[in-house]
């Protein structure tokens, strides 16, 4: 077994740098690395491009980082929640990406996978596909998407064991599957870190070969984001 | 003239049985409250379920199961929860037989756009450009004008596009229009106590009208 | 919830006709949908074309459909074990399509997928590339592949529900996942048939969505071909 | 001159702590039982499991667990069983850091062969055509040459190409060489009791020969 158990999230992140690539899982608030952000705002890193289906509330998730002026640029699929985000992007201090989230996910899967790119019919048509070739199969075009790599991928689960295996709870799996498949160095913050050998192996979500660092997460707040009730 | 809460009924009758279903936000969602009884439908969220059910009881809220909208959902027997490459797998494959989006505009083509105005903030497309660019069947829900009373049915789009030659059919606060495959609208359905000349008035695209149209008939 | 079951195998196969394209899962020997193949046998379909892995051994899996003749085209990555197979290949009557394991199993999830086609780096350079799309990403070389699709995909899973959701055991997963994703038709014939609500949902490997037919497999001999023991 | 055995534990002085490793059929399976014992390593069969363990006690062998050779296998704590894409995108992306492969032939280049000979029975490449176009690092374990004593490193390989330019070291039961970026075998070591000029006898391609050649080291 080869052991990726590291003692806490600043040695977890060691050697996340100004302007690097980070990948970072969840949807909405919804299975965020909420240490590893915390962590990040601490380490006051700049110009980062963070690649993430959203940027997180003015204060949670990635908003934190927005708020430090940490983030250079952004690449998601929707942006909504987010104020600071807006003067940014308005102001022309941030830059945005804004991809189909499906692309986004397969993207992810794809740099994760060696595969360098694919087709796929979103975007055929619209500004999304400007400059990107297209290519007909059965007479439908679909639009060349090419592998999104990062240089740290961060993400979140709910139980690990030190072999680096995850497993994810309900619609907080979302896009830390993909995301753990395809970063040059992931990193896993977990709510429940287990001995090795207590995991079922058909029940792992991300095999342990992805993941480079394993951490237990301090605190998980796990906020929501629209409460609803019956 | 139909509420929102009519246009989703109105929208819940193309509801098949066997059918997996995704619900865009607005109107769309609340079709989910109008399934008829006697047939067997699952929603599928992007985010990652399928077989959502309905918003938990207070007190029961799970941060960690949500829906395409961010708000707290629960699960029913038989559901189960996927990553995001695989849901969209579902739907670029075809498995979700049914689409219902929201839209700002639809042209006679079927072409839609419902993501970005020019000028003003853009939140960005979510999933919306795979899922119009996937389904084999899609419903736009919308009002028929803007609140200028100008027609959102248009012979062209004008906003930038989510995807081209997409919509199979539009059920609005006045009619029910099909996406003709030589291009153009065929008028359907009026909505109660809305007449032919009504419907034409408010529509910029060429508009089909075919012998006696119909009034819809809404169960309440 | 929509319900999958059908009471046997004989109705989980209606609508098989000559001429075909089915999809079948496993890897030798492993994992395969014997009592389907058995029923296939029964039905004596015949031009099928058989995309599976491995094409069975002489007396068992696969083997059983070649032995009544009843395949036209096998397309797999490796077809050792099989007296029969290679009598009917090497006379020309069966043609065969090898193809890498990985863009076998890749083609598969493709179609399920929604994707026409990817770029992979296998078989660049060999004879598996001729006649193929060849791109360069960041210098280095990448051969199309497209989508593989089937009129119906066999598979065999562990434990399964009426929504069709499905477990798999062990190595007895391989191919079978991705082509259940596959099918225009997806049958599945399962060890253990659970009423809805048993299975955990986060532990399902197969959503239901991708499966149409699911019934309680009569018998499973699961044969081992290379017993070793320590 | 080694035997099999030795050409594995040769290529066991390779791994390095931390290695994900994927063994092929033949000498390569071999490796496995020469892991130093200070190093940690874990093997992935491309059928679908990593922490792949020994073969099973006698009574003990599960059907449904085996490896890509379709051997009964067992599986070690902290094992994963998972499908045929997760699996291949394991190798492809590059996650797996070490292939040994055995080979009919290999080139100057780095170009391997080991699927097909025309005229013979084609069982099919199986997943090398995906391991040696993918792995970053791969080690051909051979015979330096056949059974007629011809040599198998060659200048172009004469048989069908299971893979372009891929090879980075070979080891046979004669030498270690290494591919040189520039094309080229460079060579490393001698096999105990080889000398540099049986060693040249033996191989076809262009070998650089540079300074003194030591013998190998192996521990019993």
């Amino acid at each position: 077994m080869i052991d990726k158990v590291v003692p806490n999230v600043h040695i977890a992140l060691s050697g996340i740098k100004d302007g690097m690539t980070l990948m970072l899982g969840g949807f909405g608030l919804c299975g965020i690395p909420e240490n590893s952000i915390a962590e990040l705002v601490k380490m006051k890193t700049t110009r980062l491009t963070c690649i993430s289906n959203n940027a997180g509330v003015d204060d949670f998730g990635l908003g934190l980082l927005l708020k430090g002026k940490q983030v250079k640029k952004m690449i998601s699929s929707y942006v909504g929640e987010n104020e600071e985000f807006e003067r940014q992007m308005l102001s022309g201090e941030l830059e945005v990406d804004l991809i189909p989230q499906g692309s986004l996910a397969e993207r992810c899967r794809a740099a994760g996978s060696g595969i360098p790119g694919f087709y796929t019919p979103a975007g055929y048509g619209t500004e999304v596909a400007e400059g990107k070739e297209v290519k007909f199969f059965k007479e439908k075009a679909y639009v060349l998407e090419t592998a999104l790599e990062a240089d740290f991928a961060i993400v979140k689960a709910w139980k690990g064991d030190a072999a680096g295996n995850l497993i994810y709870k309900a619609t907080a799996k979302n896009f830390n599957p993909v995301m753990a498949m395809a970063g040059k160095i992931t990193v896993a913050e977990v709510e429940e870190l287990l001995p090795v050998g207590v995991l079922d192996p058909n029940q792992i979500h991300t095999p342990g070969i992805f993941v480079q660092r394993i951490f237990q997460g301090k605190t998980f707040e796990k906020r929501i984001e629209q409460r609803t009730v019956r | 003239m139909l509420d929102k809460v009519g246009i989703a009924k109105r929208i819940a009758q193309e509801l098949e049985d066997g059918f997996y279903v995704n619900l865009g936000i607005g109107i769309p969602t609340l079709v989910a409250n109008y399934v008829p009884k006697d047939i067997s439908i699952e929603f599928q969220s992007e985010n990652g379920i399928l077989g959502m059910g309905p918003f938990p009881i207070e007190g029961t809220e799970d941060a960690d199961l949500i829906n395409a909208g961010k708000q707290t959902i629960t699960a029913l027997d038989g559901a189960v929860y996927f990553d995001s490459a695989t849901s969209f797998a579902m739907i670029r494959g075809r498995h979700v037989q049914l689409t219902v989006l929201g839209a700002m505009e639809v042209s006679e083509d079927g072409d839609i756009a419902n993501w970005k105005i020019p000028g003003k903030m853009v939140k960005g497309m979510g999933g919306a450009m795979d899922l119009v660019a996937s389904a084999e069947n899609i419903i736009v829900a919308m009002m028929h004008t803007n609140k200028e009373g100008e027609s959102k049915i248009l012979k062209k789009c004008t906003l930038p596009l989510t995807g081209l030659g997409c919509v199979k059919k539009i059920v609005t606060n006045l009619a029910v229009m099909e996406v003709m495959s030589v291009g153009g609208l065929k008028l359907l359905e009026r909505a109660p106590g809305v007449t032919v000349q009504e419907i034409q008035a408010a529509t910029e695209a060429s508009l089909l009208v075919n012998g006696e149209i119909p009034e819809m008939q809404l169960v309440s």
